[in-house]
């Protein structure tokens, strides 16, 4: 094993001796310092290895006290300090070193062309860097911690300063300013707690427990802690390192945010144990504080740099914060493993590759920041941007599950603001992404990534998916959980395949997980194993219809039907959580892929996001407010080990229980149900939370939006219903939730099917009309007994068949003629029979007329409703209905019936792969509506758990109140309908068949197609008396926090004035005010 | 509340319309009458009635059931209006009105009848379903009437279309009307009321009268 | 008492025979009346057979398409439909129609089967005025359906079934059990919505003659309009009847049935030559005030 | 007493008075006949005519819609002077303030150029001139180069004859060969009619 001394040596060495080197050429140099910057990560990495591996040998699993278990002192020069310097390689010091050691390396590969081209200080000065990261982590002693600290100080602003532009040298400035004053205090402190210790080991002075000392003593303590804090840029007082990031070259910006901030975070870390609990919770406060501030203000950044620059200010505040809740609650060992290494492990390697990756475009502003022009940058791209967001699988989605998971009863203000914080971060990360995607596709100025970036960022992007997975495994995720994720790398892998041949590959993925999975689930399960997979599948075989490629489709398609399959597998909060995400954000990026998509997907990026987080925080505070026996073991366990109650999940669903017979947890157990179906009604686009909704269904691309539609928006029903049947009491326990969430479901419905009513974009009618249709599921799944519960399955299934079916229509007719307005088609019938009959029978099933299986879900709706006497719900819900004719007429009426459009007159049928899965539908909704046993009577079985409340006999279905019986209805109806058939084939001479043109016109003759088509604004009247019922009110007051908290943000951001004298003030007056509120 | 609304929604259906019509371009005028995609071109057959008693009953059906189309042609048109009221109640002879030609059967040209109105009797009488009659009103039908040397009226009407009954005078009272329509009724129980057949046997001659006064025939020769 | 499968299809087919002769003598008769209020004699009784031979007999027709060909026979489905889910004649086997395949819910969504493919039909025919007609049909139905709905819960929710037979049932024994005693104000709205269901004055925007033609069967002509009559005919028999078996007690024979539709329907003729028309936002605001309210009151009723 | 524009008369004979003073028509020639120019007539107390030059008609007319209140383009004839080889045009304006009508009257030639008769437009002033102009066209054959949709059917569908309002049209001769005359039809003039009766003898 090589001496941790020689981490200090090198650098040191190849400084001094690079010069001489450089003489004899560039080259030389130039390896000479890649080569000094991998032995460092070598080194520090063969130390990773050993101790991780020691620790690993010696108890078996990671979870023991990390700290100098497996690791080695040493001294210099072999004396002992104070006359030597006193270096310690541990694990934490080698996970640490190792990673940033990696992200110097990286960084110096993407500076590479700089290394060549400027004077040879700059690598002098780099190296310099390192070496004072080197230092800073490792040393024992505070005093050598300071050395360590200006070395690291004056080579960052030489190399600020190095870069001669006049930003840069002000920005160096402002750095020395904010560093001197960082020095002044550290060595002051460093003499106090000297005075008071005896001794400048940190351990000595933790031992002898400075801050028990007196005033004097944490005064020392504050102003060690304040200096290090200073350079970890708290807010307010870091508008200085802001200027830095903004002005400087994004290659030299990763080392100052990355390597330098691990350094001295760590060397924070160190001092951790002397702090007293005042400054421990202050710590948490300025931490959170600046996380929160930091992303707010973030929102309003126009700069890509310094936007990145916020984000980094925030990580680091977070990670302070993570420091603070670790020391205050004693956290240890795995858990500070998982939050700690994992938030900065992700901070690292998603904020340096995307400092790298901007460093091309690094002047423009998100607005005009096109991006990489291969797929592979915008893969990259968007994988660090996930990271950063904290998606899965990155670490610190873990890191942010495990942390809301462990403090949400104790500190439930920092989780408000970590999670707020968090929204806001991914909401300006995703926005630049976004704007990045459709800038690049409408084919501005796009670039190459040059090799010198696009090695280390790629590694950077390996690393960091390969550390989020096994950070998952080390939560114990199943492994199956990320069968989503590999399902999409795999194809991702296969991208350079025809578009088609990727389909046929998804599509096999899909059926092998459907074949594998469904026969192992049973009741509930089973029927929505069979909505997510046969109705993914279907979906996936319908978008084979396109012609032209659109990279990235297939993986992001393959992963989120296998992601709502493992939202069924989930045997955990945790991965069901996880399954949730991957759901969120694959969708996310298919929705993107729309041509006008950005807007929209950024709406719906936004409300998933936040309704994640929302149904994050109510898991985890169901979680922490379950008894113990529970979930056994501390909370603090609780969030690793597989909860016991959730194992059993797909095992409750469908044996007999008495759900409601659980005593009710109070107060907590009903916000966190009440957050989690928040969560849940988010992803429905439940009445007030839609407004996401039509857009993203709109705008998303043609052969994405019925899978959304169809399938993805039961996956909200779905947990809706899961969480029901784990957390029934806490159903009743602060409030009547289910008398809320029918009233929600039955507006929802009302709503939806009137706003659907008054649009003229195809897609936005549908759009519309599955808010509607959901509505009154969530209206069934509030009824809590079997009936309402069959209704709610019941239309799952049936809404998977009739929305399939429409929307696919919808993109066929789309797809052919061109347009979404539905007034600018007309009269297809003839050219598209089939897609018309599928749309028929889908209007007939969608609307609940007999004979068809949508009666069905009504009359069992109604029955469950009557027999309740929720007589309202029933009579609002029925207005509902009948709107729902109004744009189903409108829809078919307008698009295949009227009058043909000329230039639509070559308009061919939909292509097979659009008409397959239609016809498949069409085939399983006849067999329903000849046979409605066969559906319902499963649907009851699967729901065993409630009280019977309705049978069969002979056929008919027999509920309380009423009987149905739709075989004899189909008989019935198929009969008369032949009989009058014959009737007039019999008594009527042959007509005569005649064009679009032969209408009785007033005796006038039609003038042209356009003019005689009524169809645009086809309900005036309905509109001038129900009209104002659709005011955008829910929009308004979304759009209206939107701009407050921009401005809020915007506000905040006056602050930073670029003035290096306010910089200097704010610093003080921070340290001022911070020392008054501890001292106090 | 509701003002505001329509106010709003009356901005953006303008600015829809506007949209649409930007869209459109130059408005591109009457699409092509000889468009077969647009246009049904089949002439019209002859359809051959029942035989003996069934076409019989058949006949007194029609005869009783005399459905007419409510298209005021010229000032005869209102003389019509009285015949529904109290006074005269031509429902007693199963008269009724209808406001659309493919369920009316009677035709009453109303007068006299200029080029341009000649053109839409030509396409509605051709737009009502065999069998189908006409009752011709008033001098101005027959000869011309007043307007006889007027360069836009026609003088004969049953040039143009076959007519089954004529009712002289300017105007006809409502009770020469009724007169009318009783022999209309004589007409078709005596199965004479075939003059839809007759039209479409004369088609080309009707069809010629017609195209010579008629100029700017964009329509398809015979209107289903 | 299980009644063999032909038997029941025969009873079914003399109902139907029953039905649509009554319908139509009935037409006729209003017509008459309502002459007779304007001084005139009016058509004779049989002319409504009349018109409908003579559409039968008409020569030609034409064709826009498969949807309007099939268009009249949606609507004559839906109708006579509806009258076979419906008992006619309370207790009777021979009148009982197929009430066994649902209860009034499925009535209620039946209605729409006709009217919906009536309104394809049209549609498919091209011609504007049609949409318009169906546009302004579509908007008031989905206004007079509320009152009907809170009268028909309020129905269920009093008797507790939703059977149409058993709330026939419940209202024996004395006309005071009728629920137009024991709920005027259900009753009440669900007759206000029957005059929109009828689209007579004042709610007969839909086909308003003066404006658009007739509204969606403008194109329908010949053997199509005969099947349209035939199911008018039918059609209005089956919504009496079902206006009758829900608020007025039900029938035990074909006299009191007779007397009671009769009845019913001079409600609406009365009101039809009495009041002028609504345009389509009226009537739908006003089916959304006076008889929405009134269909509340009867719920509070039901449920008190 | 109009007030809100650049010239205030009350009475008509004022007006004429003032058009002339202000040189925006000739002095007065004698009573003649309309087709010349310079011809005034007052013809009530609210209504004059005056007849200017095709030149200066355009420029009037403007000035009384915008100067003396005459807001209103009441119609827009003509009528063809077959004998002088002329067609007078007449607008009529009219003023809301004081109601008075005056029509300014412009006879241009049958035949002035090859193109035939011509005018210029006023579409510009008042929207609907140009349905007036369009009917002119059809029924009179005079052109208005730049009005919009002047050569369009007004309600002649198709019509490919002489205009048929120009007098040299015999519409007579024209609907006897045209529309199927029924033989055998007789004339009764009221006035030989008459005669024949009184005066048998005659």
């Amino acid at each position: 094993m090589v001496s941790p001394i020689y981490l200090i040596v090198i650098p040191l060495a190849v400084a001094f001796f690079i010069s001489f080197f450089d003489r004899l050429g560039r080259g030389l140099s130039l390896t000479l310092f890649y080569a000094g910057l991998i032995a460092l990560t070598a080194i520090s990495g063969s130390w990773l290895l050993s101790t991780v591996t020691g620790i690993i040998g010696s108890e078996g699993a990671i979870g023991g006290q990390l700290s100098q278990a497996a690791g080695t002192l040493v001294f210099t020069a072999g004396l002992e300090p104070p006359l030597s310097i006193a270096l310690a390689m541990g694990p934490q010091e080698a996970f640490f070193l190792f990673f940033a050691n990696l992200a110097g390396l990286g960084a110096a590969v993407v500076l590479g062309r700089r290394m060549a081209a400027e004077s040879v200080t700059a690598m002098v000065l780099f190296l310099m860097v390192m070496l004072g990261a080197q230092g800073l982590v490792m040393t024992l002693d505070l005093f050598n911690l300071f050395v360590f600290l200006e070395i690291s100080s004056i080579a960052t602003y030489s190399l600020i300063a190095l870069e001669r532009s006049r930003g840069s040298m002000s920005a160096g400035f402002k750095y020395i300013i904010a560093g001197g004053i960082a020095s002044a205090l550290f060595l002051i402190g460093t003499i106090y707690l000297y005075r008071i210790a005896g001794s400048l080991a940190i351990a000595d002075i933790i031992a002898a427990q400075p801050a028990a000392a007196g005033m004097a003593g944490v005064t020392a303590v504050f102003l060690l802690t304040a200096a290090l804090l200073i350079e970890l840029k708290p807010f307010p007082a870091n508008g200085w390192a802001l200027d830095v990031y903004q002005s400087v070259q994004s290659g030299v910006v990763s080392v100052i945010a990355v390597v330098n901030s691990a350094a001295v975070l760590f060397a924070l870390y160190k001092v951790f144990p002397m702090l007293p609990a005042p400054l421990t919770n202050a710590l948490l406060w300025i931490g959170i504080t600046t996380f929160f501030a930091s992303n707010l203000i973030g929102l309003r950044q126009s700069s890509v740099k310094r936007m990145l620059g916020y984000s980094s200010s925030a990580q680091i505040g977070l990670l302070i914060s993570v420091l603070a809740l670790s020391a205050m609650y004693g956290w240890s060992g795995r858990l500070q493993v998982i939050v700690f290494a994992s938030i900065f492990f992700g901070h690292i390697f998603s904020k340096a590759g995307l400092f790298w990756l901007t460093e091309v475009q690094e002047e423009r502003g998100w607005k005009g920041w096109s991006g990489p022009r291969a797929a592979g940058g915008v893969l990259l791209l968007a994988v660090f941007i996930a990271a950063l967001a904290g998606l899965p699988p990155f670490p610190t989605f873990w890191a942010k599950w495990v942390l809301v998971k462990s403090i949400i009863l104790q500190q439930p203000l920092v989780v408000a603001m970590l999670l707020l914080g968090s929204l806001c971060e991914a909401v300006y990360l995703l926005r630049w992404f976004g704007r990045t995607v459709h800038l690049r596709r409408t084919a501005a100025a796009s670039w190459n990534t040059p090799a010198r970036i696009a090695l280390p960022a790629a590694a950077a992007a390996i690393l960091l998916t390969v550390g989020g997975v096994i950070a998952g495994l080390a939560a114990d995720v199943e492994p199956l959980m990320f069968l989503p994720l590999a399902a999409g790398l795999v194809l991702g892998l296969l991208v350079w395949l025809p578009s088609r041949l990727q389909g046929f590959i998804a599509a096999a993925l899909v059926t092998a997980a459907g074949a594998l999975f469904i026969p192992q689930m049973q009741g509930m399960a089973s029927v929505f194993a069979l909505v997510f997979y046969g109705g993914g599948l279907l979906m996936l075989i319908a978008t084979l219809y396109k012609r032209q490629d659109s990279p990235g489709f297939y993986p992001l398609f393959a992963a989120l039907v296998l992601s709502l399959g493992s939202l069924i597998q989930a045997t955990g909060l945790l991965e069901f959580f996880l399954a949730w995400e991957i759901m969120t954000f694959s969708s996310y990026f298919l929705i993107l892929l729309g041509r006008e998509a950005e807007k929209p997907a950024l709406n719906y990026a936004t409300f998933s996001v936040g309704g994640a987080f929302v149904l994050m925080s109510g898991m985890a505070l169901m979680a922490a407010v379950l008894p113990p026996e529970i979930f056994q073991g501390s909370l603090i366990a609780a969030q690793v080990s597989a909860e016991p109650l959730l194992a059993a999940a797909p095992g409750i669903i469908g044996q007999g229980r008495d759900v409601f017979a659980v005593a009710p947890n109070g107060f907590l157990g009903g916000l966190a149900f009440t957050l989690i179906a928040i969560g849940f009604l988010t992803k429905i686009g439940a009445a007030g939370l839609h407004i996401w909704l039509p857009d993203a269904y709109a705008e998303a691309n043609d052969d994405v939006t019925p899978l959304l539609s169809a399938v993805l928006s039961k996956a909200g029903i779905f947990g809706l219903m899961l969480f029901v049947l784990l957390f029934p009491a806490a159903l009743f326990s602060w409030f009547n939730l289910p008398f809320v969430l029918r009233w929600v479901g039955v507006l929802t419905a009302f709503f939806g099917t009137l706003m659907a009513v008054f649009e003229e974009d195809i897609k936005r009618v549908f759009a519309y009309s599955s808010m509607g249709q959901l509505g009154y599921i969530v209206l069934a799944v509030g009824l809590l007994n079997q009936l309402g519960w069959t209704t709610a399955l019941y239309l799952t299934v049936i809404h998977l068949l009739f929305k399939g079916m429409l929307f696919l229509t919808a993109t066929a007719v789309i797809d052919r003629t061109g347009t979404r307005q539905m007034y600018r088609m007309g009269g297809l019938i003839k050219n598209m029979p089939i897609s018309f009959i599928s749309a028929l029978i889908a209007i007939i099933a969608l609307s609940g007329v007999p004979p068809l299986a949508g009666f069905g879900g009504k009359w069992l709706l109604y029955n469950a409703l009557t027999a309740n006497n929720y007589v309202l719900l029933a009579a609002v819900a029925f207005f509902s209905s009948t709107i729902a004719f109004l744009y189903l007429f409108r829809f078919i009426y307008t698009v295949f019936l009227g009058q043909l459009k000329i230039e639509h007159r070559r308009v061919r049928e939909a292509p097979a792969a659009l008409l397959l899965p239609q016809v498949v539908f069409i085939l399983a909704l006849m067999a329903v509506s000849m046979f409605p046993n066969l559906l319902i009577q499963p649907l009851q079985s699967a729901l065993a758990m409630f009280p019977a409340d309705a049978g069969w006999q002979n056929g008919t279905m027999v509920s309380s109140i009423g009987y149905w019986n739709g075989s004899a209805v189909m008989w019935i109806t198929m009969s008369v309908f032949i009989l009058m058939l014959l009737w007039l084939l019999f008594v009527q001479r042959k007509p005569q068949p005649v064009s679009q043109f032969n209408i009785v016109f007033a005796a006038e003759r039609p003038e042209r197609p356009e003019t005689t088509h009524y169809g645009y604004n086809f309900f005036a009247p309905y509109r001038k008396a129900l009209g104002f019922l659709v005011t955008p009110l829910a929009g308004r007051f979304w759009h209206r926090i939107a701009e407050v908290t921009g401005s809020i943000g915007g506000a905040a951001r006056r602050i930073y004035t670029g003035n290096g004298q306010t910089y200097a003030l704010h610093i003080l007056l921070f340290v001022t005010i911070l020392y008054f509120l501890i001292a106090r | 509340m509701s003002t505001d609304i329509n106010k709003e929604d009356t901005q953006t259906q303008q600015e829809s319309i506007r949209q649409v019509v930007e869209a459109m371009g130059e408005y591109p005028g009457a699409a092509d009458a000889s468009d077969p995609q647009l246009f049904c071109e089949a002439r019209p057959k002859v359809e051959k009635p029942f035989r003996g008693v069934f076409e019989k009953f058949l006949n007194w059906a029609r005869a009783n059931s005399l459905w007419v189309l409510g298209f005021g042609t010229g000032c005869g048109a209102i003389e019509l209006r009285p015949l529904m009221t109290s006074r005269f109640d031509a429902s007693r002879f199963g008269v009724a009105g209808r406001p659309t030609p493919r369920q009316s059967s009677v035709f009453i040209i109303g007068g006299y009848a200029s080029v341009k109105t000649l053109k839409r009797i030509v396409r509605s009488y051709e737009q009502m379903q065999n069998p189908k009659f006409v009752i011709a009103l008033g001098s101005c039908t027959i000869n011309g009437g007043m307007y006889w040397d007027s360069y836009n009226t026609i003088n004969r009407i049953d040039q143009y279309i076959p007519v089954d009954v004529y009712i002289t005078g300017c105007m006809p009272r409502p009770e020469a009307i009724l007169a009318g329509f009783v022999k209309l009724q004589e007409l078709i129980k005596a199965g004479r009321g075939e003059k839809a057949n007759e039209y479409a046997e004369h088609f080309d001659w009707y069809k010629a009268n017609q195209k010579k006064v008629i100029k700017d025939w964009d329509m398809p020769d015979y209107n289903w | 008492m299980e009644t063999s499968l032909v038997l029941k299809i025969a009873y079914a087919a003399l109902s139907l025979f029953i039905a649509f002769n009554y319908g139509i003598l009935l037409g006729a008769t209003t017509y008459r009346i309502r002459a007779r209020v304007q001084g005139r004699l009016g058509i004779r009784l049989y002319q409504p057979y009349l018109d409908i031979i003579k559409n039968n007999a008409k020569r030609t027709s034409i064709s826009h398409g498969i949807m309007f060909y099939l268009g009249p026979i949606f609507r004559i489905t839906g109708g006579v439909g509806t009258f076979l889910f419906i008992p006619m004649i309370y207790g009777s086997v021979v009148f009982s129609n197929f009430s066994f395949a649902g209860d009034v819910l499925l009535v209620l969504y039946f209605i729409f089967f006709g009217q919906l493919g009536m309104a394809l039909g049209a549609g498919e025919g091209g011609h504007p005025y049609s949409a318009i007609g169906v546009s302004r049909g579509l908007a008031q139905m989905t206004a007079f359906e509320v009152p009907f709905t809170l009268a028909i819960i309020a129905l269920a929710v009093q008797h507790n079934t939703l059977s149409i037979t058993e709330i026939i049932a419940a209202q024996q024994g004395g006309i005071l059990n009728w629920s137009l005693f024991t709920n005027p104000a259900a009753t009440a709205a669900a007759l206000i919505a029957f005059l929109g269901m009828n689209m007579g004055n004042p709610f007969s925007v839909v086909t308003a003659p003066q404006e658009i033609p007739i509204g969606p069967p403008v194109e329908y002509h010949s053997n199509y309009l005969g099947l349209l009559q035939t199911n008018r005919s039918i059609f209005n028999s089956a919504k009496l009847i079902l206006f009758m078996n829900l608020f007025f007690g039900g029938a035990t024979n074909l006299i009191v049935m007779i007397i009671k539709t009769f009845l019913i329907y001079m409600i609406t003729v009365i009101i039809g030559v009495a009041f002028p028309r609504f345009r389509v936002e009226q009537s739908i605001r006003f089916f959304l005030v006076v008889p929405t309210l009134i269909g509340l009151v009867g719920l509070v009723i039901a449920l008190w | 007493m109009n007030t809100s524009y650049q010239y205030s008369y009350t009475n008509i004979e004022e007006l004429l008075e003032i058009l002339v003073e202000k040189g925006f028509i000739a002095p007065a020639t004698e009573q003649q006949h309309a087709t010349v120019i310079g011809r005034r007539q007052v013809q009530s107390s609210d209504l004059a005519f005056v007849t200017v030059a095709p030149e200066a008609a355009r420029h009037l007319i403007l000035d009384l819609r915008d100067r003396f209140g005459f807001t209103h383009l009441v119609l827009l004839t003509a009528v063809d002077y077959i004998e002088e080889g002329k067609f007078l045009l007449t607008y009529l304006l009219h003023n809301y303030e004081l109601h008075h009508d005056i029509g300014v009257q412009v006879p241009i030639g049958r035949e002035a150029a090859e193109a035939g008769a011509s005018m210029e437009s006023i579409h510009d002033l008042w929207a609907q001139a140009g349905t007036y102009q369009r009917e002119l066209k059809e029924m009179f054959g005079i052109d208005f180069p730049g009005s919009p949709r002047v050569d369009e059917p007004f309600i002649l569908e198709g019509w490919d004859e002489v205009p048929p309002m120009r007098r040299e049209f015999d519409t007579k001769q024209y609907s006897e060969t045209t529309y199927f005359p029924r033989p055998g039809r007789s004339t009764n003039d009221p006035a030989d009619y008459m005669r024949q009766k009184l005066y048998p003898k005659e």
